[in-house]
């Protein structure tokens, strides 16, 4: 059951003109543009027990993303992939809005636009990460972890998602005559294959304005947001409309326009990730 | 998508393996009315897809505190029947059902006329019956249809249907096996008579032109869709017009 | 914890005294006589994606029920048997009492009388759906889905059940060398089998009268009802009395004697079904 | 049911496999008043099968708006004890411990004054501490006699027995070995001072005749064990005059 | 989360003073002194259907445990060892403040404190539940169950879980050539091994004062109780301070000390329950 | 607790595997008011073990009735992030989960002045980032620094170590590989500034002599972590009085 939120802050209608104001003069509260991005960070290796991980600040949002690496099984259907499960959690510390408890559809669906957006590109080779066809392949588990909330947790955590998993070495390991495998946990191990990497650009329309990388309170007051993802080609690799206001085609072609330059950017940052 | 294109899903004479054209939708049929207790209902199908909704509401909701003081709230699940699909499915809801439901209350949220309906709840459920893809966006044309039988004002009618890419051809309206082996799966939804998109999402990987294509591929259907659901509407105050 | 209904809508005295005055005149609301159910129609076939189906009206309410048919493993006590699962949920569309959630106990309960009046009588041949005795048998899911609820979801129910079981169709199957079963899923497949034929039939207690197939207003004012299952012999092979009421002994055998004329309408609905 | 015959359950010399002619009842144990804290409490036996039960109330239900205006609710629980059953059983509830519940609360609700407490609750637990066949039917007696020893007024006292048919003989008062092998369970409650059977079950096949034999001989069997009932409760009240 | 109690019956004011009191005089409400259990009766060999059972009241206070022993696999990290699982329930007929429903914090922390104490000194020999190692072992189930509460449920309970291991029998089993392990159900079987005998003793603050077997109005004015158990070598083998009091170190060696004296009584009713 | 001595845990020259003295704490770094959204929040590390906490409060709670009318109540949650552990962790809270939970919040409850604040609710959230060993102890030391950092006012600073045995010596902050194959973990929390232990526990096997002389060594440790506490606070206030 999907219900329309009734307990979200309410901002005042005075600030609300006030954004817009703003915005008429080709300005934010925090003086950026409307078309630019808030100051990234990006740092890898944040923690010991992954295999890879990333805290990634965008302006006051803070998301950081583990992934481990365990022998598992593959999926009936996929014999010859590794597995790869994408999972994120409203952790209650990142925001008041945020209640202790299993993720509900807003943590579903950042999970699962992540995942599509890594999945129908084939970032990750998955074919690599089979150890015996049908029987054993690595599981890799992606954990995003919201620790503070102050917007746009879509392209926060794609740009963590996508630091982590390029920074992720999966371990050597040797096969048993009983069949198990035996990973070696202090081997130095191989760094992940990665095909592709990706990243998403939200837009958040708001009156008459369409502005890029929302804070919270932006996207309290938007009709919408749109969530582009594109890949290094610049081809798009995924894309969903969320929020309750409809889109016009041309809203639709300028947060378009306004996306691709902000990929470069979020594209940038990754880039030049000390690893 | 994924899978290797087990299946030649474009022809070798340009038609689709199920011998439609690539812009031409699968049979369409709709009813309304077809529940007695729900304050509005329609059951849609396109091709093998078949999805039931039902409307309650507008009415005081199950829990009291769940309410807006400006406005009716809108509550929508989509659930798939354990039989709708080729393996059982779990009756418990689904992470990707959980999802769906937001995505179709936001393509409906926008039309329905909710500040006429203060301090209340309408209830949208969205059952489907039959899955051969496309399933969320005939749910949405279900629900909006339902929505327009219990009497909800709304701005304008939604339809909603998909758009994908197999054989690097663009084609609407996938099914199943289209989407399953296809390069894209783009499900859109909208309101043409007012202009707005209310869902979009894109599973694959399309360039710009295509997407740009695919979307004005997605509009036409749904204005073609939509004068069904308005037919649709018209055979069910028809019959009640023979009735009097 | 079963609970005290505290939520049922209130029929408010008036109606109940109308009904009766009704009753005393030997007659219904709808113009059925005491002892007499609703239309019955029955459709087979209605689901392509599932091995057997069937929906089925009683006047105003609906039932639609799906047959899958998936190999799995039998219970370890009953190594040559194939296993029969009936569930049955209350799809909140079927009715403004239904909430979204796992089935309550009165859809619990209605699976379960369901079930116990199939198995007990062995009415589903279960030795026919072994593939290898002890590892690989067939096993039917049973799912039953009220579409619009305006009461006796128990015969309904075993009606549509029964009606979908009578025409579910086991694919042909091919033992792989490696021990796993293919399911040929365009074959012809052949029919499931069937030992017996059974129908249950409910009567409600309502002031002093004893009806048959109760619509909703009817079992909201019932002071119980009695489901009493019936195979093609007239042998009872079920039986379960819901609601709070007491019941006499008097009142049961009124209502045992209807059961078995009305039985042999349902009986007939069956038959003439369409295949 | 199910299984084959694979004990023999009843003998050559037509006795049943623990010595029981086909209408006798195991031994009956009951005592009222065994735990401290409940408003009422009882133990009862019917051979092995062991069944504990407590009322709290008429109280204040836990959650406010979960009350009727002109009388009581009644919430009950039937439930297994983990170490109840050959195997242990899992603490979560089973659908069958849910159904259970339900049948059993409404083998109680018609007999309880629930007028005389608008807008409490009434909370019936029954544990199952050991399961030897018969725990709904020794269950709902338990229930009784605790509601009975709380003070809370009812009309009559209810008890109830299982009625099987094994190696085609109907038996009384089934254990788990005859509920198992045999081909009918019927489980019965009544209060027979007011001439209500307020559960009634059957799982198994019988002919017309055979369920009418069954019911008969439930019902005298339970007029019997209202009488013990009777029994334990004045073996309390007496003890109570004792200390007095 | 876990959350003040906000929900516990309140004792008046005066109540406690008049607790008070009598803690002065060294005295308890029911003639008990502070230092005292109350009266402790064990019971064994209650159940019929479990492996090892026992109940026992401590004063108003009832626990029944019952001990299922069944075939299972080790922990994938203890080939060479059996399983043995604490598990306690809430079953709401013992207390008022009890609700039906999943174990809440209390008895979470009650199984707990009784499966270290147990644990950490090896009071059962896992090592002699080891069937086939890594393969087939001996699961033991130890369910808590509290069927009147009246204060110091740790004591009680563990007083109980020990006296129903020490009586719990495993059944003699066959090997099948399927590698199956047939248990023979009706065969003597053989004692099950125990190494240490172990006990804990339960103390409160309450006011200026160190109570021992706190009973249920004690507790709620308590504090913090302090659990400490000990084997018969009066090793301290387990601790818990619980309730949200703080505690100083002179009051942690009274309640030492007193704790070691009761120690010996609950040992001694163990000792001398008949078998 | 458990497994034998797989490792060397004292080495021949009475250092420890990591070649720490017994009494030696592992380097301890602290820093708060490292979140934007809450109301206080610090982040603690013991070595490798690294926990972040947060305070949002005192409000309103979420259900209403879920107050005291003297006093605020206290929530606290200890829960373990997937990836901070060697296998991954469900994120689903564990029983151990619950139990720390509880034993955190009740290290915490009698240094905070809840009866500043009726009504309202103060929430505590521990998230272990890394786990090697002490989470619950720095669990705690964090909460503590992050209720200090929200301004909600204490009687006193709480902190937390963990004092083990292995191989036969009482050893201080024990880390996780102590932890596995030690003979002890005794976690142990005090407000030094007031003399009170407010977290006991004990896991294993100790004399008394031990236990007295382990419950010294935590309760001088922690008046030094304490210390480093109150630097950490002391930072942040010198850092806004540069920025003013």
């Amino acid at each position: 059951m999907s219900i329309t939120p009734f307990k979200m802050p309410v901002i005042p209608l005075i600030k609300k003109q006030a954004y817009l104001n703003l915005y008429e003069k080709g300005l934010r509260e925090d003086g950026r543009r409307l078309d630019k991005p808030r100051n990234i960070e990006v740092k890898v290796g944040v923690l010991d027990k992954a295999e890879g991980s990333a805290l990634v600040k965008l302006g006051n949002t803070q998301v950081l993303v583990g992934v481990k690496a365990e022998v598992g099984q593959p999926f009936k259907d996929t014999p010859d992939q590794g597995v790869l499960v994408v999972h994120a959690e409203n952790v209650p510390l990142a925001s008041p809005i945020f209640e202790p408890g299993p993720p509900d559809e807003n943590a579903i669906e950042l999970s699962r636009v992540v995942d599509r957006s890594l999945r129908e590109v084939r970032a990750v080779d998955l074919e690599s990460l089979v150890i015996r066809p049908g029987e054993k392949v690595w599981n890799l588990w992606v954990d995003i972890y919201v620790l503070d909330h102050d917007g746009n947790l879509f392209d926060a955590s794609m740009l963590a998602v996508m630091a982590a998993l390029e920074t992720t070495t999966l371990k050597d390991y040797e096969e048993l005559e009983t069949g198990e495998i035996l990973v070696k946990r202090d081997s130095p191990g191989a760094k992940l294959k990665i095909n592709h990497r990706v990243v998403t650009v939200t837009t958040a329309k708001i009156g008459n304005y369409i502005i890029v990388d929302p804070n919270f309170e932006e996207e309290i007051i938007a009709d919408y947001r749109l969530v582009l993802a594109f890949d290094e080609n610049m081809r798009i690799v995924g894309a969903q409309k969320t929020g309750s206001g409809g889109m016009t085609l041309k809203d639709f072609k300028t947060a378009l326009k306004i996306s691709k330059e902000v990929a470069q950017i979020y594209f940038k940052a990754l880039e030049q990730t000390p690893k | 998508m994924g899978g290797g294109a087990k299946a030649t899903l474009i022809r070798e004479d340009g038609l689709r393996h199920d011998g439609r054209r690539p812009e031409e939708l699968r049979p369409i049929r709709m009813q309304v009315g077809v529940l007695a207790n729900a304050s509005g209902s329609a059951i849609v199908e396109y091709g093998k897809t078949r999805v039931l909704a039902a409307v309650y509401g507008p009415r005081e909701p199950y829990q009291r505190f769940m309410v807006l003081p400006d406005r009716a709230i809108l509550r929508v699940r989509y659930h798939m029947a354990p039989f709708s699909t080729s393996e059982r499915k779990s009756p418990a809801p689904s992470r990707r059902e959980i999802e769906l439901s937001k995505v179709i209350r936001e393509a409906l949220e926008d039309v329905v006329l909710l500040s006429e309906y203060p301090r209340t709840a309408i209830d949208v459920y969205v059952e489907v019956l039959q899955a051969d893809g496309g399933t969320r966006v005939a749910g949405v044309t279900a629900a909006s249809l339902a929505l327009a039988d219990a009497g909800v004002p709304m701005k304008a009618l939604v339809a909603g249907v998909a758009v994908g890419k197999v054989g690097g051809v663009l084609v609407l309206d996938v099914d199943e096996l289209e989407d399953s082996h296809g390069e894209a799966d783009m499900p859109v939804a909208a309101a043409p008579d007012i202009g707005l998109v209310t869902m979009f999402q894109l599973n694959g990987v399309l360039s710009e032109d295509e997407l740009d294509r695919g979307l004005s591929m997605a509009l036409t259907a749904i204005e073609k869709i939509v004068s069904i659901e308005k037919e649709a509407l018209k055979r069910k105050f028809e019959a009640i017009g023979e009735e009097v």
